[in-house]
């Protein structure tokens, strides 16, 4: 019988090049029209610590990091001990026997890595030697390793073809080490490859491309996990007359320099995390009172305070959509795939020009630096929106009153219809007033303009059951496999999702209103989304987990079932 | 009152030095736009929260655009502006409070950029807006409603802070001076880099100095500032950081130095390094 | 017949004594046994600018700053014609006919009060001349006058027996020129004195006060409006050996001041508005994770961003609950009246202490700085709880999990029980650590230690009532006025009202629960606390007020019975 | 690992200048509550975060109290725990992003205050804990993974800016000098006011500078390093500042300072102002 995915985690230290191991298999599979997606867990430090890289193969795409590992790469005690209890039933471990010893009998075997690539000529061929073991036990074929090797060492230098030979040597040597143990965890059914074209992609690097795509000019940051992989994307991709990328001397810096530029007639945005949003603060707050368009997008990890820096959770939700003093309700868009990365960046900067005003984009860790073989975006049919510039002659009011329709035009400094952008209540023209009519006028303006913002996708399926399952964010890919685990199951369970959280889409809304239960599941302790769905009027619960790691698909899927037999059997018993 | 708006409800109180430098503002960004014949919208001023940020909304004639954003924060506001369009002449209005207290921080960043934007900062030695409570620039024992046992704190002394920062345009005025501020103040907007134009603009309701500044026989109290002599050369650090050793509070052009603005050092990456349009990007990824 | 209270108002310029005049009247009205509030109104600068202040005089303690005005004073043109709108069918004005005039005619005289005082050899006594026609207007014994003038102008220096004659004069002056034009509003019952020892103070003043009563000793702040006042207050008054009372460089200094104070074992506070408030958000999440005593006070004022510097507004709920990134909530509690200022802070120190967290005080503009005659605190029984300090031996655990009874005492630098008060997640002996149990215990800590917090004073009236109102805050007053009018009609209404908005008390939320629905008057435009309260489960909706200026009694009072009789009308048709 | 916590899982990498700090810091922690027989629970670690900021756990024997916050605000933190308990010895570590860049504004208020607290600063001219991004003392030019086209920005020279902000005990020193840091570090506890330590501790892994700090004769490299004359008079205001404007990082006590801390003139105003007590206080409303 063949497997529709493997797991397959390299265990060790930060540092040992868990993750290259990881990135080469994944390639490797996705070259050979698998669909992988990669995870990685380490401590906030540079190097050593507890760290581990994975990679699930499947036939189709992966919507999670799944459950139990079929191959476990431990490549120390400490590694051994924490992830073996991970293996499922026919799972095999592979461990470092240069490192450490086993005792005989258990489900897995040595391999002594650098010696067996020292024979090879190349002693940094170590890793190659570890994947072609793990190739062998899930019956990968070696040839398509091979591919990705020639692909990673062709670099136009002398050496190159040595390395290729050492590595696939080493490839093979692996393999024999393997062979011989005759474990097997079973065989990868053969690839269904996309008919689409592919990109292999992180979700920092969707989210960067996406604004960019959408037109962004302006990017300042400083530096945060998870976030700094975005300002350093920036600091290489963004580039050219009229662009900018450029590292700040804080997140207070950064927010005032969108609010400049935005102000100015760039698409400007920033990447942050936690501590780095709530720095942010005031500065939203004057982005939403002065109307200027710019997009911050915050990589969530767990909180509060410094708390976890490089963990799963969810749980800035209620700082990104409240995220100042007084009356602010801040738009929100919370991808849940790494391909959504793409769309939602693109969808931020639009929304921002759109409504002219400060747009949140919320990703999460796990997903920020996950690597995922997507559909390559159709730039040519990317729908991207330009600023309404003001052209007619001074005296323009830029504040005044609006209730439908297109919004009024902005100003550009250079141009006509010179104003004051101000962050006091202010005029039509943007002086300062403590007149009563101005705040109740303008309020409305400021929370009117959401309306504006109506073209969020979003997902309605099973629609007449009165018990729907609505995950946000990372936490979608997870909740989708168990939701169709449970279905094929034949629960009776809806599906709702949305991508933008503020505002929701009307459909959504009213569906969710109908519902009997709603339920949320969400990395965070005080279940922040179906809170803010109660707001609504919504009869929301929250299925929470605040471990600093993502949901498992089986753990959710029988929390799930749970609280629905639960609901459905009062329903019974009415 | 700004012809702008009958309603607009913000005056300054009689004496307020602060109307010597709008008045000094005003003259400078005529002169420039005439100058340069650039349209007077290309002109933005960011202005602080204060008394002084009020400046924003009142001046008079052609207006400007403007930037009246948070506390503290006029200096990446501009940062913001200038770098999203560098052919916009930026000028920061704001108070000691604003500037030297919650604002502090960002002078150094913008000094070591050498960003292109001309900052005039009112000091008078207080907070105003908020009813006289002690600013960094207050003196060391002095009473304010926030320091009504005195001032525990010794005081700021911005002038040589701008020096050590590397601000390449120090300047050091007066209110009462406005046709010599306007001059200044148009200079500093010529100067390529970044331009500080300090000004002794007195509280006359929670800190009046204009007798400790000009001085006042009657009172017999001798006068804090004194103009910097002609043959002090501003372009010699040396001779700067000397003049700022003297005691009062010198008036003129303190330092002036020439060197890559932040713009220039980024046109030089632009043309050094070709940037990949986005399609090639997205296919480096392609698999 | 007799009036149980008139509104007396004083309009013109910023800078024109407006204020003092109130008060003046006030403090007479006080010394004579009647119930006085004060409320002033004034743009953000130093002078000029149309401003007012007024007193509410009554025979019983005032709720709030009425409906119409029965004496105006207006000082200019600009004055009379936005003022005298709001005068009621009786009302008078008067206004300084040496600054300009009014057609014959009308219900107003004109007062030439400068010539006058300085007919009296007293230049500086005009606003006594305007005083003493006041008083004859609302037939207000002038001796009651002269005792507040002995009073303020006996200071022990030469010249008090000569401004007190002359203000005594000026007073009659005034008196005569109103007694010639015939005009009279009414007049005021005669008082029914408390029989309780009184204080006449204002709220702002109340908060610091009560602070310092319950054993404040560490007090940082940065200048902003309206929050000002405290700074200035703690400033004089908190003087002495181990306190201090200083001015800082910005409110991130501030907060993280006293944290640094509250670990180092002082009863800390800080107040501040809005925009000080979103730049501590991400300090208030650090003493949220580290668990550090300590209070902020954020007196409200029109937002977002810099706002409305000097109105009233009560926008800050959700930014105050909810401050900063991760899963954090903290304790609010927002007193209803000056009296509760006083209490409201005692607690808020108590309730660090005890919970050793950050807890929120809100306030607001108009409650900050009206002055109110209020019952005198007893100290000798005012409740004040001090910090459990940890006396043990070293290796303590300070942060081990906890589920109930007291909590765990809190070791003090200098002594026992060596710990690292940790802003990242961490281990009970506050090293970082980032294993999933830690995490999950000290979030539930961090969560459960607010059920400590239980003892906030509430009121439940006519508990029986299916729709009930529950104001919050500032509102308090004005919807209490609404409330008892309401009732003495017969409107079937109910009665809800906590000082504690987090954690609410187990009964106000339990009874909540259980009604049709809870109608929240409060002055911002998201309707924030019913908002909260739908999180909770209760059928809330609000009654809000955008324009900067608090509530009028009989405005509410409508709004509240149109909603409670169409949400009764429905009920029958049922 | 610290002795403390079988898992705490904060681990430098080799060689990281850090291990060095560590130890001296260590070592004139002992020292000095030995010295003044005090309980080692006097001392009060105020942490930054960073790589640097780590420390607070990674402290071998007996434990100081520690405050581990939030990047940036050590100073404030420090400034609340000092004058709260102005008997504790209050002792801050931090990096140069943490210190200098986001935490800049912090430094001023307490050079004014001259607030007694120590701070020891391990300047690796990078973004260690964020993996390599430049700092504020990175070079102008220097390729970090935030500046792969080179920094466009000139670097701070934080001893000058001390300097000028009248911080009251200066001293530069070196991570791999433990034992001559430790006795700097003992020094600067031990002076009355606002003091300074600030070393050069390379990172191995973004910006290992050992052979530019020490010199490399083979790689020919000279070292940028240098001892401070003995005969360099560090109470000279005059001398200190010339002493700066020499190229290179000169290692020892640059400038020291005797001045009124803030605890002294706080004190003073206890003395001549007498506090109210809360009863007396509440009589002056009574009506
Ligand atoms: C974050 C924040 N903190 C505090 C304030 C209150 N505030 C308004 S103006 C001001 C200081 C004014 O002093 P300065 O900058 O010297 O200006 P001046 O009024 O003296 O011209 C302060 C503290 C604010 N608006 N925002
Ligand atoms: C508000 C905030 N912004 C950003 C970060 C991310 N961050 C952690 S450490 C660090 C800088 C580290 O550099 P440095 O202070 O020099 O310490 P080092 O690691 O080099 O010792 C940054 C930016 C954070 N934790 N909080
Ligand atoms: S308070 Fe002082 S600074 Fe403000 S307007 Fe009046 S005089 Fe000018
Ligand atoms: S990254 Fe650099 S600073 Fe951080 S531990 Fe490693 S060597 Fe030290
Ligand atoms: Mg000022
Ligand atoms: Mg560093």
């Amino acid at each position: 019988m063949q497997n529709r995915d493997f797991v397959i985690r390299f265990a060790g230290e930060g540092g040992q090049g868990l993750v290259t191991s990881a990135d080469a298999l994944a390639r490797s599979a996705a070259l050979a029209g698998y669909y992988v997606q990669t995870f990685s867990t380490f401590p906030s430090q540079i190097m050593g610590g507890p760290a581990s890289s994975q990679v699930r193969i499947s036939t189709s795409p992966v919507l999670s990091s799944g459950d139990e590992v079929d191959v476990l790469v431990a490549l120390n005690q400490y590694a051994f001990d924490n992830h073996s209890g991970d293996l499922s039933e026919n799972g095999v471990a592979v461990y470092d026997s240069s490192e450490y010893d086993l005792p005989e009998g258990g489900k897995y075997f040595g391999i002594k890595a650098d010696e067996l690539a020292r024979s090879t000529g190349n002693a940094r061929a170590a890793n190659m030697v570890v994947i072609g073991a793990v190739a062998n036990l899930i019956n990968f074929s070696l040839e398509q390793i091979d591919g990705f090797i020639r692909e990673r060492f062709t670099r136009g230098r002398p050496g190159d073809a040595a390395i290729i030979e050492a590595n696939i040597k080493a490839v093979r040597l692996g393999a024999e080490v393997a062979e011989t143990t005759g474990f097997s965890v079973g065989e990868l059914a053969p690839p269904n490859p996309p008919d689409y074209k592919q990109i292999m992609i992180t979700g920092n690097a969707a989210i960067s491309l996406g604004a960019l795509a959408a037109g962004v000019e302006f990017y300042v940051g400083y530096p945060i996990s998870p976030a700094t992989t975005i300002l350093v994307w920036m600091e290489t991709n963004l580039i050219g007359p009229g662009k900018l990328a450029y590292q700040v001397s804080s997140e207070i810096e950064s927010i005032n320099a969108v609010v400049g530029a935005g102000y100015a007639g760039k698409k400007a945005m920033t990447a942050t995390a936690g501590p780095g949003l709530s720095l942010m603060s005031e500065g939203l707050g004057l982005a939403w009172m002065a109307e200027i368009p710019l997009v911050v997008v915050n990589v969530q990890r767990g909180g509060p305070a410094t708390g976890l820096p490089t963990k799963s959770e969810q749980s800035d939700l209620f700082a990104s959509m409240h995220p100042a003093h007084g009356d602010v309700r801040l738009p929100v868009i919370a991808p849940g795939s790494v391909e959504e990365c793409f769309y939602a960046a693109a969808l931020a900067i639009n929304w921002a020009e759109r409504y002219q005003g400060p747009v949140i984009l919320m990703s999460e860790f796990q997903q920020a630096e996950r690597g995922e073989n997507i559909r390559a975006p159709d730039l040519g049919n990317l729908n991207v929106e330009e600023r309404r510039v003001y052209t007619g002659a001074n005296g323009f009011k830029r504040y005044e009153s609006w209730t439908e329709g297109e919004l009024t035009p902005m100003p550009l400094p250079g141009g006509p219809g010179a104003y004051v952008a101000n962050g006091s209540e202010h005029d039509e023209i943007g002086d300062t007033t403590h007149l009563p009519r101005h705040h109740i006028r303008l309020t409305e303006r400021r929370f009117r303009k959401l309306e504006l913002l109506d073209d969020s996708p979003y997902e309605l399926e099973d629609d007449e059951m009165d018990v729907v399952v609505m995950p946000w964010g990372s936490s979608k890919g997870v909740a989708r496999e168990a939701y169709e685990a449970l279905r094929s199951e034949g629960l009776e369970l809806g599906w709702v999702y949305s991508m933008a959280l503020n505002p929701l889409p009307a459909a959504v809304l009213e569906s969710l209103r109908r519902k009997r239960l709603v339920i949320v599941p969400e990395l965070n302790f005080q279940g922040q989304w179906s809170a803010l769905l109660r707001m609504e009027g919504v009869r929301a619960e929250s299925i929470t987990q605040y471990t600093g790691t993502p949901f498992r698909p089986s753990d959710l899927a029988s929390r799930i079932a749970a609280r629905v037999s639960q609901e459905l059997g009062e329903k019974v018993s009415v | 009152m700004n012809a702008r708006n009958a309603e607009y409800d913000f005056k300054w109180c009689p004496g307020c030095g602060d109307f010597g430098v709008r008045r000094a503002l005003e003259w400078a960004l005529e002169a420039r736009t005439s100058k340069y014949e650039v349209p007077f919208s290309n002109n933005v001023i960011v202005a602080g929260i204060g008394c002084s940020g009020n400046m924003v909304h009142l001046t008079e004639g052609e207006q400007p655009f403007g930037l009246h954003g948070i506390h503290g924060r006029t200096l990446p506001l501009a940062f913001g502006v200038k770098m999203a369009r560098p052919e916009l002449n930026t000028v920061i209005v704001a108070g000691d409070g604003d500037f030297l207290s919650i604002g502090a921080e960002h002078i150094g960043p913008q000094a070591q950029r050498n960003l292109d934007v001309t900052c005039v900062v009112m000091d008078n030695g207080v907070y105003g807006l908020t009813k006289g409570q002690s600013s960094p620039t207050t003196e060391l024992g002095q009473v304010t409603s926030s320091t009504p046992h005195g001032k525990i704190e010794t005081q700021m002394f911005p002038l040589k802070l701008f020096m050590t920062m590397g601000v390449t345009y120090i300047g050091s005025h007066y209110s009462s001076k406005p046709r010599q501020l306007a001059a200044m103040i148009e200079e500093a907007m010529d100067h390529r880099g970044f331009s500080i134009v300090h000004v002794q603009s007195p509280c006359t309701t929670y800190n009046d100095t204009y007798d400790l500044l000009k001085g006042n026989r009657r009172k017999g109290i001798p006068g804090l500032a004194w103009d910097i002599p002609a043959d002090h050369d501003p372009t010699s650090r040396q001779a700067a950081v000397d003049l700022l050793e003297r005691p009062g509070i010198p008036l003129g052009l303190v330092y002036k130095e020439e060197m890559p603005t932040l713009d220039d050092r980024q046109n030089e990456i632009t043309e050094r390094v070709k940037g990949k349009p986005v399609e090639e990007i997205l296919e480096s990824y392609a698999i």
